[in-house]
């Protein structure tokens, strides 16, 4: 009777493996077959989540890389990539009304719900920094492995290199979270790069939206800018509500400002500072001004800002499959934000990741689940898969092994990448191409 | 010596000097009743008394010491305690809980007891509504007493806001047109009520407009006419005073009064 | 119930009281207040605090022009003239906006003495109003006021009477629907029921508009510089803000003092059963006080749109409670009044975020409101019934 | 002798009477709740799985598949027995509409069914717990959903045996009926969900402490008449002093029981501070105050003052507690239960203090400001006797925010909780204790768990039946209109809410102008 029981699934997913490798041969490059014979025999459902944000002001911003993370999922259940076990895939929205955004503590909630489901083995999110520092602690107290596709302040990972985030304190339980994006110190430095040698500013107004991500990024651009030889002549720091800039405009003006740096997203007012700003004075900002949301803010005012955004895939080789996938799943193009392969990446980490522990496990998943969190967040570390936007790794910080940003401009009325820079340990800029 | 007495006390509301320079006293157990024609600053004059107003110039002191500028709630304490022209009731309690509510400040509970409803808290409350129910017995208003203020018959609530008033145990009470609106079979108790609160030792301070009551009821009368404090007297001397006609009735009145 | 009957019968009978002490005997002896024993430490800060709360009563306006005009030559001495004087335009651009949704606070407080929670809300459905209207005819309202000079003086002459018409008819019915059965309740249910309608309405429009902000396209109507005065750019928008509300609330000034229905509102205002009885149509007025003021902040919500090109559902809640700051500021009730606090309001949130840093201006914007509701809340104008004693 | 006036008035008005209205409206609170239960466990796993296979206890199957087992056969009975109990406050208000009582039978029909419909329920609980097996009930799985369905009935059926089988008792006594039904149900319910921890994250972090808070907020609204809105800024000092005693950020970790009190302390002491600049204003001048205040203290954390409240990032890392062995972080139903003990352990003390003499002087206060002064009441302090406990409430209830959500941004404590909390209360009945647990039940339910559940049911029942597009709707964005319907409806219709105290209902339909003392000493 238990055999006959273990048996059929073998033969039926067998008989399916076959059918799809013979109609859709170029599907399989990524999904390397099914492993050993044993992850065949595998049994049992195993739960992967999103965290982004999906409504309110962040609307622009989840939804692209969650259908991505989403399409990992299925593209694994539809190549078996787990052998017999399948995939249940849940998306949590970390935005409220109430916010009218993310919402730090409605993230730590889905954290917390997700934890307490012993299916779910790991999360891609969160999106915004803020939220992070909310959910890694209760993360890490339950081991939960969570990949972020785009986070980008250094201080979830480094210790004493922000001011707002105790690193230490971010980890009471074990290290489970990691990044597909390069962080702020990077971003911060290509940024100040672009200011001083390729734009020849040498004055320069940084405004943030007080939240972590942007105040960190205006941090380091601060830093790295004055240490290329310019000169921060004023800041500001506005709520993330604000709809005024001319206050500081006028400031900025007054101080002799050649550039205006806004640190923050484009929810929060990276656009509309655009729009209020006279064209004859560019505004420099993060990948969390690169949207559309951004280009419909600033309207007429749009071109004249440059922002340096997470690297330009479009065009990789790596991605092409992605995103004609992509286009041919949802019929978008999902190239209107730089974090949608970054997603998809973030999700095939985890599923290789828990291919992997299963693969180790003879087939079969740890019965403990948190055993099973644990050795999914120790294959990540190990991890080194040919993903989307290349190789997908991380160090011993949970960081990508590849940070790099691109730098894109307003061309018309999309953005369009420019250049693509990479930083080294040193903090010297390189233009990759 | 006098329990309570006004010194050249002055009232002005902008331009308007409701009280003009009033000075009286008022003696242990009499009383007292202030007259005068409407807008004559008689319930000022009150308000002044019991604080709600605050004095511009003058002095009222009680048993020997100055209350001026002190809150009402104070000069409640220290035993004044009044009523009001138009029922002030606190019409969505029971009579019982107005009643009760007078009791207030002589309540020794402190929070905390009235939280955890603590044994000296529970006998606070006893003692109090057993106080309150003789209260509310004696004035007949016992089978009322579950009811809202506001269902009670007109007579009946001036009357439940003096048991409110006694509650507050005073010294002297202050009744703000109590006859306003009765009967003449609810004038005739209440003048047995007052003559009876003085035979138990209260002062008595009032305002009417009824003359008949006034006259049958006081020791004495202080008349008031644009503020002013006209005369004072007794009542027989303050019937016939011309001045006091000639406030009521108009200037002339007296001449014609006499004359006729 | 016959046992009770007979038995307080038979103590009626007794006469009109019962038997017993009426007065606590307790009662009548000489008794020291308890707050008598205040420590004199006590008192002497209290009369402190109550001197203290006497002089910020009496000397408020004094020492909020004395704020003011620190502030603004401290960014002179800081910025020098040009930082100044592109402050003061900035100041004066956002005062407008802030006069034009004042003046319907004030309004509707004078009448019914209900602060009209929604009327920020009303303000920002305006600006979805406007931005409708103008996508209505395909954008041919927008392209027309971009075409010429003539071309703007038509699109204005079409947006800004439908649009105020379309807001005053919003207010008139709010009014009926949420506030008129609720004008004789405790004043606290029509002010629950407003906040009601606040929410409903931000509702509505995030439902219906999504949670972004919409760039309402109306900025290119009016571009352009119109004069460089001491290095400051005063552009032709800023000038057509500060004209417009000014426009408008010198005609509404005259309007209330000119026309029967002005004088009608006027009447309604001091009292209403007065008015009543002297033949005056109470609800029909109040109707009218919504319509201008709702109209007004509609005019507020297009000049907004022109100068920021931006409307969002939950723009009106913040915006609603400093231009409600500015009616208080000008003394509720007074049309002038809420004009220039508008103006201040402006001046202080502009020049106390170029000072303190922008995070601090809502902060003191709210700050004014706590303060001079506490202290002063006839406003800066309005006689303080105590210093007249 | 002289006849006394007394006794030629008509019917005086006895005492006993009670608040007649308030047994009804209870009354029908539970047969709707008892309702929607029911018709909720029917609809849940309908919604949420609604695929056949795996969930064995759903209406679709009942109706899909062939009668075989006793498991079965007792569905279909509890089915028959639900709807009669779904459907007769239906008949019932048709009759009333009609003007006739419903006739006796249907009483006795009902009540059978009850029981009925109590034994099979618990029959078939039971079993389920018992045996999984094929034959009773074709293919059962321990999903959740089929749990808390499960459960939902047992709690639906509770509720209408007690309503319906005791109803005089209901309409007369309605605060213990109220106590007898509301206890129990509260016990229970992260039982119904205990394999969703969404649902027990909704019942500590929304309701546990939405409830806490309405509770605080109703001392001040409801009893001393200070209508204010800026409750969330106490709410957020609670928060926040918790937060920063048990967190990494200033390294300091006092346990949750200590916070509590020192939250309620700090919140307090604040309460009377702030509320002191109040205490001469008029009523909606003093709700805007206290906006004001609502307002700036967030700014104040948002801006990071004195460096305490770690900016617009708040505080995060926030410590749990343990009790003995029961670590709250990974135990959270332990947060609701604990949560529990604290709002009985507050409604008790609340009724104390509203039947104290501090609840008259408040009610005094609220009826008629100066009668009270020259009643020998301290207004002064006793307004702020009001703010401070309605504060110290809010304080309790922020330490356990913090604690259970790990993080407190200033964001959290933005004007919209205070509405949200004054919708609850407005909902429940303004003044009256069980009217607000009502109101804050409802809301929270509906706002926290509904709203927030339906964008998901409504992405899986589109996967499912092939309409995408359903998974787009986002149903959460409706809160803002859930909340301004709210308050206008409640206002406009039922000034008092749903379980009225009998004197604020009377109060807010036909109240007179309020003078405050302070409004008397300005005329002067």
């Amino acid at each position: 009777m238990i055999l006959t029981k273990r048996l059929l699934p073998v033969v039926g997913v067998m008989g399916i493996a076959a059918l799809s490798a013979c109609g859709t041969s170029s599907t399989s490059s990524s999904s390397s077959g099914g492993g050993g014979g044993n992850l065949a025999s595998c049994q049992g459902t195993f739960t992967v989540a999103t965290d982004l944000p999906l409504t309110g002001g962040d609307a622009t911003d989840g939804p692209p890389v969650e259908k991505a993370a989403h399409l990992a999922v299925t593209q694994a259940l539809a190549n078996k990539t787990l052998g017999g076990c399948t995939l249940k895939y849940v998306s949590k929205d970390d935005a409220t009304v109430l916010k009218n955004g993310h919402d730090p503590a409605q993230g730590a909630a889905n954290i917390t719900a997700l934890s307490g489901d012993s299916s779910v083995v790991g999360v891609v999110g969160p999106f915004n920094s803020s939220v992070a520092v909310a959910e890694i602690p209760i993360a890490s107290q339950n081991h939960l492995p969570l990949i972020s596709p785009a986070n980008t302040n250094p201080g979830l990972t480094q210790a004493g290199t922000s001011a707002s985030i105790d690193t230490n304190s971010l980890y009471p339980g074990v290290h489970s979270y990691f990044r597909t994006i390069g962080t702020d110190i990077t971003q911060g430095e290509i940024l100040a790069y672009v200011a001083t040698k390729e734009l020849n500013f040498t004055k320069a107004y940084a405004i943030d939206d007080q939240e972590t991500y942007g105040k960190g990024l205006s941090t380091f651009f601060q830093k790295s800018f004055t240490a290329d030889g310019g000169t921060i002549v004023g800041t500001a720091s506005l709520p993330g509500t604000t709809k005024q800039f001319q206050t500081q405009v006028a400031d900025a003006q007054s101080k002799g400002a050649q550039v205006i740096f806004f640190g923050g997203t484009s929810g929060n007012g990276c656009g509309i500072l655009r729009s209020q700003m006279p064209a004859s004075i560019p505004e420099l900002g993060g990948d969390g001004c690169q949207d559309n949301k951004f280009i419909t803010d600033a309207a007429s005012n749009a071109a004249g800002a440059q922002v340096t955004s997470a690297p330009d895939a479009s065009k990789l080789p790596t991605a092409t499959k992605f995103y004609s996938d992509f286009k041919s799943t949802y019929n978008e193009d999902g190239t209107e934000s730089p974090y949608t392969p970054y997603g998809f990446d973030g999700m095939n980490a985890l599923i290789q990741a828990i291919k992997a522990v299963l693969t180790a496990n003879n087939g079969q998943p740890p019965t403990d689940p948190m055993t099973f969190r644990d050795s999914v967040a120790q294959q990540l570390h190990k991890l080194n898969y040919p993903g989307a936007t290349g190789t997908v790794a991380f160090d011993k910080n949970g960081d990508t092994t590849q940070p790099g940003f691109s730098l894109y401009t307003i061309n018309g009325t999309a953005w369009a990448p420019k250049q693509l820079l990479t930083a080294d340990a040193s903090g010297k800029v390189t233009v990759a191409s | 010596m006098a329990l309570m007495e006004i010194n050249n006390m002055v009232k002005r509301f902008g331009g308007l000097m409701a009280v003009n320079d009033v000075s009286f006293a008022v003696d242990s157990r009499e009383i007292v009743s202030m007259i005068g024609p409407n807008g004559a600053g008689k319930t000022t004059a009150f308000n002044c008394i019991t604080g709600l107003y605050p004095i511009t110039t003058g002095d009222v002191l009680f048993d020997g010491r100055s209350i001026t500028g002190q809150p009402p709630h104070r000069i409640t304490r220290l035993g004044i305690a009044r009523t009001f022209q138009n029922i002030r009731l606190f019409s969505f309690m029971t009579a019982l809980d107005n009643v009760m509510v007078g009791a207030h400040s002589w309540m020794s509970a402190h929070v905390w007891d009235s939280v955890i409803k603590s044994p000296r808290a529970r006998a606070d409350e006893r003692r109090v509504t057993d106080r309150a129910h003789d209260l509310l017995d004696q004035l007949g208003l016992s089978r009322y007493a579950g009811a809202y203020a506001r269902e009670l018959p007109y007579g009946l609530q001036r009357r439940l806001e003096i048991a409110r008033a006694l509650a507050t145990q005073p010294r002297i009470l202050l009744l703000d047109e109590p006859a306003a609106g009765l009967n003449p079979q609810e004038k005739k108790e209440l003048m047995a009520l007052i003559s009876r609160l003085r035979e138990e030792g209260l002062t008595i301070f009032l305002i009417e407009h009824d003359m008949r009551v006034v006259m049958e009821i006081s020791d004495r009368i202080v008349v008031l006419d644009h503020g002013v404090k006209i005369t004072e007297g007794r009542p027989l001397e303050v019937r016939n005073n011309p001045q006091v006609i000639e406030a009521y009735l108009g200037h002339g009145a007296a001449e014609r009064m006499a004359d006729a | 119930m016959s046992d009770e009957t007979t038995a307080s019968a038979a103590r009626a009978t007794a006469g009109a009281i019962g038997h017993g002490t009426l007065v606590d005997p307790r009662g009548l002896s000489a008794r020291t207040d308890r707050a008598g024993t205040t420590r004199p430490a006590v008192v002497r800060t209290l009369a402190f605090l109550r001197k203290l709360y006497g002089l910020v009563q009496r000397y408020f306006p004094q020492f909020l022009i004395a704020g003011i005009a620190f502030a603004i030559l401290k960014v002179y001495a800081n910025g020098g003239l040009t930082l100044m004087g592109a402050q003061i335009k900035n100041a004066l651009v956002l005062g407008a906006i802030y006069a034009l949704v004042a003046i319907g606070y004030t309004m509707v407080y004078g009448i019914i003495e209900l602060i009209n929670f929604a009327h920020g809300d009303v303000f920002t459905l305006s600006g979805f109003y406007a931005f409708v209207i103008a996508g209505l005819s395909g954008g041919a309202i927008g392209s027309l006021a971009t075409h010429s000079g003539i071309g703007l003086l038509l699109a204005l002459l079409i947006i800004f009477p439908t649009t105020m018409v379309a807001a005053g008819f919003t207010g008139v019915v709010i009014e009926r629907v949420a506030y008129r059965r609720l004008r004789d309740a405790p004043r606290l249910a029509p002010l629950i029921t407003a906040i009601g309608v606040s929410f409903l309405l931000e509702g509505l429009m995030l439902v219906i508009f999504g949670a972004d902000n919409r760039p309402t396209k109306l900025s290119s109507w009016i571009t352009g510089r119109a004069v460089r005065v001491a290095g400051v750019d005063v552009n032709w928008k800023d000038i057509f803000v500060v004209a417009t509300a000014l426009g408008l609330m010198f005609s509404l000034g005259a309007f209330v003092r000119i026309t029967t229905l002005g004088k009608a509102m006027r009447a309604t205002a001091q009292d209403r059963s007065a008015s009543l009885l002297s033949g005056i149509n109470v609800n029909r007025t109040i109707s009218a006080t919504f319509f201008i003021g709702s109209a007004l902040a509609a005019a507020g919500a297009i000049v907004y749109s022109i100068n920021y090109d931006l409307i969002q559902w939950n723009l009106g809640y913040q915006l609603g409670i400093i231009a409600f700051t500015a009616a208080v500021l000008g003394g509720i009730g007074n049309i002038v009044g809420a004009g220039v606090g508008g103006f201040i309001i402006g001046v202080i949130s502009v020049f106390g975020g170029q000072l303190a840093g922008g995070e601090w201006s809502n902060s003191l914007v709210f700050a004014i409101l706590v303060i001079i509701l506490t202290f002063r809340p006839v406003g800066l104008f309005g006689v303080d019934v105590t210093t007249r004693a | 002798m002289p006849r006394l006036g007394l006794l030629q008035r008509p019917q005086p008005v006895t005492p006993q009477a009670g608040p007649r209205g308030s047994g009804t409206s209870t009354f029908w609170i539970f047969s709707l709740g008892s309702a929607m239960l029911l018709l909720m466990s029917w609809l849940l796993p309908w919604f949420v799985r609604p695929t056949s296979s795996g969930v064995g206890y759903s209406p679709m199957d009942v109706v899909t598949s062939s009668p075989t087992g006793i498991g079965t056969i007792l569905v279909y009975i509890l089915a028959v027995t639900m709807l009669i109990m779904v459907l007769s406050p239906v008949l019932e208000i048709a009759y009333r509409l009609r003007k006739e009582a419903t006739p006796r039978r249907f009483d006795t029909l009902r009540g059978i069914a009850a029981v009925i419909g109590l034994v099979s329920t618990v029959a078939v609980f039971v079993l389920a717990r018992i045996m999984r097996e094929e034959p009773l009930f074709g293919q059962i799985d321990s999903h959740s959903i089929t749990d808390s369905a499960v459960w939902l009935t047992m709690a639906g059926y509770i509720i209408a045996a007690v309503t319906y089988g005791a109803r005089q008792r209901v309409t007369h006594r309605p605060s213990l009926a109220f106590g007898a039904v509301a206890l129990p149900f509260g016990l229970l319910l992260p039982l119904m969900f205990h394999q969703a921890p969404d649902f027990i994250l909704w019942a500590a972090e929304s309701l546990a402490v939405y409830m806490l808070l309405a509770l605080g907020l109703n001392v001040v609204v409801g009893f001393a008449g200070l209508l204010d809105l800026g409750y969330a800024a106490f709410f957020a000092i609670g928060a926040y002093t918790c937060a920063s005693l048990a967190s990494p950020k200033h390294s300091i970790h006092l346990p949750l029981w200590v916070l509590i009190f020192l939250g309620a302390a700090v919140a307090s002491m604040f309460g009377a501070v702030l509320g002191a600049p109040t205490l001469r204003l008029r009523g909606d001048y003093l709700a805007i105050v206290t906006l004001g205040f609502g307002e700036i203290i967030p700014d104040l954390a948002t801006n990071n003052v004195g460096k305490l409240t770690g900016g617009p990032d708040g505080i995060s890392s926030i410590d749990q507690p343990a009790l003995g062995p029961i670590h709250f972080g990974t135990n959270k139903e332990w947060y609701y239960w604990s949560l529990l003990v604290v709002v009985i352990v507050v409604i008790i003390l609340l009724r104390n203090l509203e039947r104290s003499r501090m609840g008259r002087a408040w009610v005094a206060l609220r009826e008629d400001e100066v009668a009270a002064a020259a009643t020998g009441i301290n207004t002064t302090s006793t307004k702020l006797l009001a703010f401070a406990i309605g504060a110290s409430i809010s304080g309790i209830a922020g330490a356990f925010y913090g604690s259970i959500v790990t993080v407190v941004t200033p964001q959290d404590f933005n004007f919209s909780v205070s509405v949200s909390i004054l919708s609850m209360i407005v909902l429940g009945g303004i003044g009256n204790i069980t009217g607000v647990i009502v109101g804050s039940f409802a809301l929270t339910f509906v706002i926290f768990w509904v709203l927030q559940n339906l964008n998901e049911w409504s992405g899986t029942l589109g996967q499912t039946i092939n309409v995408p597009t359903l998974g787009n709707l986002n149903f959460s964005q409706y809160t803002y209109i859930v909340y301004g319907v709210t308050l206008i409806l409640m206002m406009l219709l039922r000034p008092g809410g749903l379980i009225p105290s009998r004197a604020r209902q009377i109060e807010l339909k036909s109240g007179g102008e309020e003078e405050s003392l302070a409004a008397v000493q300005g005329r002067a």
